[in-house]
């Protein structure tokens, strides 16, 4: 049975309490995630980008249920996933995986690459041992790996060769989903491409679905089908990938845009410095988050919150101005 | 430098334990402390069937000093110092070895629980051993010992009451660090179960300071075994290196012996596993592996 | 019109001491700063970018590292013949240094006004109270709000952007002529990283500071730096106006480096394009052969680039480049 | 105010810490053979029946437990520790007579522990692989390992037998007269060797201590800094990273404190030092529960004490703890 969308997240809300800093006191409250709602088709790779506690990291874990969502929903071909027992979900795990940034923590230094790779068929009891074994060679080789490197440790490889084999963990259990959380944030220029295109050309190969997080908007223009921009933990415009940068509404993407460094001169956004820091994500501002930065914020943006709304074909913004 | 591994990324040895062991013997210190160590339990082991005796015999003259009759002297009641050293070997591996098993079992027990679980489970059990850290320990064994009767068993269980909050502490700060890394998360994201995650996953890593700390806890278990036994409180049947100090103490100025080396047994035994646990915190220290 | 450079760098050699022998992570280095002039060092991690600066400061971590040739001449005089003490003269007060870290690179147990304060203390004859007020300007030059208030936090209360604008005012406060920014950016998000390099130029045309840059990020130094050298595995292999580098690269090392990394671009178009890509991994510095450091990743590689070491070839004016393909067509 | 909360909070937490053991105490007399008042005696052969009747309405062994315990931490809480047996005076009395010994003791040895282990650690950790570097190592470790009654007694046969520069036992000289100042002299006489017993463990423990947390300081970004400003290696050293590198040597003491109290019971038997060790000594000598259980309460309190005062002095060395 074919779904119209491969990933359907609906209102979700992550919410943490943290350390009361004395006994008297309230205890605070982080709203990492605070309403988030995206759909992604079968085959696409849909792109979260924002700055530092935005909420993007927050919001791959809480999909995937790594981090326990406070409300919403999660659906993965049909099947929402924030339902599920934790047996189930253990199960259900096969078909959706994860790539984390850090090449370097992001694999146990005391086993083999070829152990790493087999580590989600011997959880998820796919295949005998000698089939396993065989799937990782056949892995290996498809993340550009030789297959006799399965007997060395992590620490005898690259960052680069890292990030390889974490793909080809992901892949190992042959899921339909996988979020990459900023899977080259952490590598060199020259390597990040090696990556970008090993994921893309595995993504048409397999018909895999990408929830790909990171804060490089270049990255995300060039590998997304359809992106969103978070704020605060709220999304505060969602388009495809040419409508976003042809037509950007919101004022935060705007300024995001013109932020980056480009060696193109031709490109450049006129330069809008936005003024300040992030606000925490513990107390918000109210109204629309960005208000106490934006260079046309009016009285009413403090007030109300933005709806997210259509103001183009594919493209949503949530701002009071647009 | 910040990344020292991009120097040299390529060139090392193969195994994580091969390398560790070579780490290990190229420190002197370390294996002066191993050879030390196979002494005493060599001594602890073969000791008695070759220089055979009981110690608590009277076998000479009193507070003879050391010579060729009494290789160390005798002590005031005429007991052979060599004799009671050698006996004493086995008594304080047996009590540092059990009393460092206990310690790391509750010690582990409770850190991994603190550390993986977090939250409500790590406030009440950080609570309850910061209770243990504030009772001055060896006031603590001495009313448990005075309300109870003293045995081998209540000494050993008494030292490891007093002792595991070190290993409770460092185990949950090891799990904290470790469970937030990111193959941890890719371990649940797998489907691997929490009492898999923690056994298999987590603890493994965590061990190397754990080791050490243990080495260092055989070490302190013999201490407090020996100021239990020189204060009188230790199980009266057990000839420990600690009760020969305190028996003869009120002879220190007569017969030196009797209490030097003892107390010297003490300080080489400790001392041997002071080393081999400095040599394992270089050999597992990743720091000082790079140079 | 020819002018004198500020600082020049000749020969610079440094080496590593390691388990498996002595490393060379930085080999033949020559450069010049003009005075008033950006002057960005690009190259990937290892490249001994991180090292060129510190060996500037006479900061190398000694051991295991060692500055084992070359001269480092600011305004004519050789930095590698002072003592420690005269050195400590000129550090913080003719040259300074801002870091890639701004969360770790400030001392979290001292106020930022001490901090500050203390480098004008340290190198101007300044009471107390003066250096007080000079570090409110300082910190008020660097747009810090509130600078009055601020003083007397500590750096854990201030976000990323502000240390790193503290660290630049910290950097800033004795005038220094040159002013090495080592990765100042990489640790910040993008709108604070705007914010920055807006400061920092207009910061170099108010004091008309000479400013190294040190980073990964090539469309950075497009946007930022006059002049550009761009390192591979501790040595130079091209340098240029950006301009000319960026539009008319000459060695492949700089192409690769510059087409691998996507650019954002006003209409990206609805179909995803393949990104070039440099192949293969950085040299273990320990083990380069006699040729081209680069030769193994090359897509022009001929058989004389594992053989000899290209020489320096100028190639345009101000723009030279190590490679033997250089005349060849491409 | 928030400071002040801090504090408060640690204040009642140390509170609820000192009423848990004065539990403890009550739970372990009960679960000792017989009931209380016969644990309490133990095998003092001097208790008459009128005593041991006086005693079992005291404790009122026919209540409920619950009222007890309650009677009890009333007791505790003003001030009655009971009736030492041997000594036939109140335990609170007889404590407060050993306390000022114990605490001069105690405190000297921490501060003497504290000055000499840093400043070894310091000068190990400046050069990694000098020859002072090895003499702290083989220091520490030689300190750590000699068991601290041997050391004094060691000490004793050294300085006051061999070579008679200290007296070998007790606080005073017996019947001496004099100026104060001349009575102060001849108590720091007697001072010396048992101190110097005592610091010698913790000289070895935070010389260790301080010189692995110094290298670790030493290699911060922020020293690096500190250096790019020019600043002399000796004020890098001393201003910038000591204050950074003391930081776990005062948590170390603060958690240590009890030990140091425990190893204070040792050393003031092998020294007659009038202390509370002393009394705890003789106590357990004659089975004198409600002493010892005094005793217990009594260093409990010093080490709460103790580790409130760290944990201020903490406060105000690293602002990022508030």
């Amino acid at each position: 049975m074919k779904y119209e969308y491969s990933v359907k997240v609906d209102d979700l809300r992550t919410h943490f309490k943290v350390h009361r800093p004395h006994l008297f006191a309230e205890q605070p409250t982080v709203y990492a995630v605070d309403g988030v709602s995206f759909e992604i088709e079968p085959g696409k790779t849909f792109g979260l980008v924002g700055e530092s506690g935005c909420g993007k990291s927050t919001t791959a874990l809480s999909v995937l249920r790594l981090v326990e969502p406070t409300s919403g929903s999660v659906e993965l071909n049909g099947v929402d996933i924030c339902q599920l027992s934790e047996n189930d979900l253990r199960n259900y795990r096969r078909h959706m995986q994860i790539i984390f940034q850090d090449p370097y923590s992001s694999m146990n230094p005391r086993t083999t690459a070829g152990e790493i790779i087999r580590t989600p068929l011997r959880i998820l009891k796919i295949g005998t041992p000698k089939e396993q074994h065989e799937r990782v060679e056949e892995l290996l080789g498809l993340v550009g790996l030789r297959p006799e490197q399965k007997n060395l440790y992590p620490h005898q490889f690259s960052g680069g060769q890292r990030q390889r084999i974490c793909v080809a963990r992901a892949l190992a259990p042959n899921p339909d989903f996988i979020v990459c959380d900023e899977p080259v944030s952490a590598l060199d220029v020259a390597i990040q491409s090696q990556i970008l295109n090993l994921l893309a050309r595995l993504q048409q190969e397999f018909g895999l679905t990408y929830l790909f997080i990171s804060h490089d908007m270049a990255v995300v223009q060039h590998i997304c089908d359809e992106i969103a921009v978070m704020y605060l933990g709220r999304i505060v415009e969602k388009a495809d990938r040419r409508s976003l940068f042809l037509d950007v509404q919101h004022p935060y993407t705007k300024a995001l845009l013109a932020a980056v460094p480009t060696t193109d001169n031709n490109s450049k956004l006129s330069f809008v410095s936005l003024k300040g820091d992030v606000p925490s994500p513990m107390d918000p501002p109210s109204g629309c988050h960005f208000h106490t930065r934006c260079p046309m914020a009016e009285t009413r943006c403090s007030k109300e919150i933005p709806k997210l709304r259509q103001v183009l074909p594919n493209h949503w913004v949530a701002c009071h101005l647009v | 430098m910040n990344n020292r591994q991009e120097l040299n990324p390529m060139v090392r040895p193969d195994r994580p334990v091969v390398e560790l062991w070579l780490m290990f013997f190229a420190n002197k210190a370390a294996v002066l402390g191993l050879v030390l160590w196979l002494l005493v339990v060599f001594t602890a082991v073969f000791g008695l069937t070759i220089y055979t005796g009981d110690p608590f015999e009277m076998v000479g003259a009193p507070m003879t000093p050391p010579g060729a009759e009494f290789l160390l002297g005798t002590d005031y009641l005429g007991r052979d110092v060599l004799t009671g050293i050698i006996h004493g070997a086995s008594i304080t591996l047996a009590i540092g070895f059990s009393a460092t098993i206990c310690t790391v079992i509750i010690g582990v027990v409770i850190g991994v629980l603190a550390g993986y679980y977090g939250r409500w489970v790590d406030n009440l059990l950080m609570r309850v051993t910061e209770f243990f850290q504030v009772l001055p320990p060896m006031l603590f064994v001495m009313v448990l010992i005075s309300l109870f009767t003293p045995s081998i068993y209540l000494i050993v269980l008494a030292i490891a009451v007093v002792s595991w909050t070190g290993m409770a502490r460092l185990t949950r700060a090891e799990f904290l660090k470790i469970k937030e890394l990111e193959y941890v998360t890719a371990e649940r994201a797998m489907g691997a179960r929490n009492a898999s995650i923690m056994a298999k996953v987590i603890l493994p890593n965590a061990l190397p300071p754990l080791i050490v700390a243990v080495a260092l806890n055989v070490g302190t278990a013999i201490l407090f075994e020996a100021a239990l036994s020189f204060l009188g409180l230790g199980d009266p049947n057990a000839y420990s290196w600690g009760y020969m100090i305190g028996s003869s103490r009120e002879y220190i100025w007569d017969s030196w012996w009797t209490i030097t080396f003892p107390g010297f047994a003490i300080f080489l035994t400790v001392l041997g596993v002071s080393l081999i646990g400095d040599g394992l915190n270089d050999a597992l220290n990743p720091k000082l592996r790079e140079l | 019109m020819k002018q004198e450079p500020l600082l020049q760098v000749n020969g610079l050699c440094v080496e590593f001491s390691t388990k498996n022998g002595s490393v060379r992570v930085l080999n033949q280095l020559d450069l010049h700063l003009l005075p008033g002039e950006a002057l960005g060092i690009v190259g990937e991690s290892g490249c001994g970018k991180s090292m060129t600066a510190l060996s500037i400061m006479r900061l190398v971590p000694t051991p295991p590292g060692e500055i084992s040739n070359g001269q480092i001449l600011l305004n004519g005089d050789d930095v590698l013949q002072l003592t420690e003490s005269q050195m400590e003269d000129i550090r913080g007060n003719e040259i300074s240094m801002i870091f890639q870290e701004p969360m770790t690179s400030l001392n979290p147990v001292f106020t930022i006004g001490s901090q500050v304060s203390e480098n004008i203390r340290r190198h101007q004859s300044a009471n107390t109270s003066q250096a007080k007020e000079k570090t409110i300007q300082m910190l008020e030059a660097v747009g810090i709000p509130a600078p009055e208030l601020r003083i007397d936090q500590y750096p854990h209360e201030l976000s990323g952007g502000m240390r790193q604008r503290v660290m630049i005012a910290m950097a800033l406060s004795c005038q220094p002529s040159v002013l090495i920014a080592d990765e100042p950016t990489t640790a910040l998000d993008v709108t604070i990283q705007a914010q920055i390099f807006e400061l920092l130029r207009k910061i170099q045309e108010e004091m008309a500071t000479s400013v190294i840059l040190i980073t990964h990020d090539m469309s950075v130094i497009a946007e930022f730096a006059d002049r550009v050298i761009v390192m591979y595995a501790g040595r130079k292999v091209e340098e240029g106006l950006v301009r000319d580098i960026i539009d008319n690269s000459c060695h492949p090392y700089t192409q690769g480096l510059i087409n691998c990394v996507p650019v954002l671009k006003r209409d990206p178009g609805l179909k995803r394009v393949e990104l070039n890509e440099i192949p293969g991994v950085v040299p273990n510095l320990a083990q380069l052969g006699p040729g081209c450091s680069f030769a193994p990743r090359c897509h022009k590689v001929v058989d004389r680039c594992y053989q000899e070491m290209p020489p320096e070839q100028q190639v345009g004016e101000n723009h030279y480049a190590s490679c033997w393909r250089v005349g060849d067509a491409a | 105010m928030k400071t002040i909360l801090t504090g408060l909070n640690r204040t009642i937490y140390s509170l609820v810490l000192l009423l848990a053991v004065i539990v403890l105490n009550f739970i372990l007399v009960h679960i000792a053979p017989g009931d209380a008042v016969t644990a309490m005696i133990g095998d003092m052969g001097g208790a008459t029946p009128e005593l041991i009747a006086k005693l079992r309405a005291d404790y009122g062994l026919d209540r409920s437990l619950f009222t007890q315990l309650y009677t009890h931490i009333w007791k505790m809480m003003h001030g009655d520790l009971g009736t030492s047996f041997t000594h036939r005076v109140p335990v609170r009395d007889l404590i407060l007579d050993h306390l000022p010994a114990t605490i001069l003791l105690v405190t000297t040895a921490f501060f003497l522990a504290i000055i000499i282990g840093t400043v070894l650690g310091i000068i190990a950790a400046q050069k990694p692989k000098s020859f002072v570097n090895h003499v702290v190592t083989v220091l520490s470790l030689s300190g750590f390992s000699a068991p601290i009654f041997w050391t004094g007694l060691m000490l004793l046969i050294a300085f006051a037998y061999l070579l008679p520069i200290f007296p070998a036992f007790g606080m005073s000289t017996p019947g001496f007269q004099g100026t104060t100042l001349e009575v102060m002299f001849d108590v720091l006489k007697h001072l010396v060797l048992p101190a110097v017993t005592l610091a010698s463990v913790y000289i070895a423990v935070y010389s260790r201590l301080a010189r692995a947390s110094m290298l670790d300081v030493l290699g911060s970004d922020y020293i690096r800094t500190a250096r790019s400003k020019g600043l002399s290696r000796r004020i890098v050293v001393y201003k910038h990273a000591l204050k950074n590198g003391i930081l776990p040597v005062v948590t170390m003491a603060g958690l240590q404190f009890s030990q140091l109290i425990a190893g204070a019971v040792v050393v003031e038997t092998v020294y007659g030092w009038p202390g509370i060790g002393q009394l705890a000594f003789n106590a357990i000598l004659r089975r004198d529960h409600p002493l010892l259980l005094g005793i217990l309460f009594f260093s409990t309190l010093m080490v709460v004490i103790a580790n409130l005062i760290t944990d201020f002095s903490y406060r105000i060395l690293d602002p990022r703890i508030k």
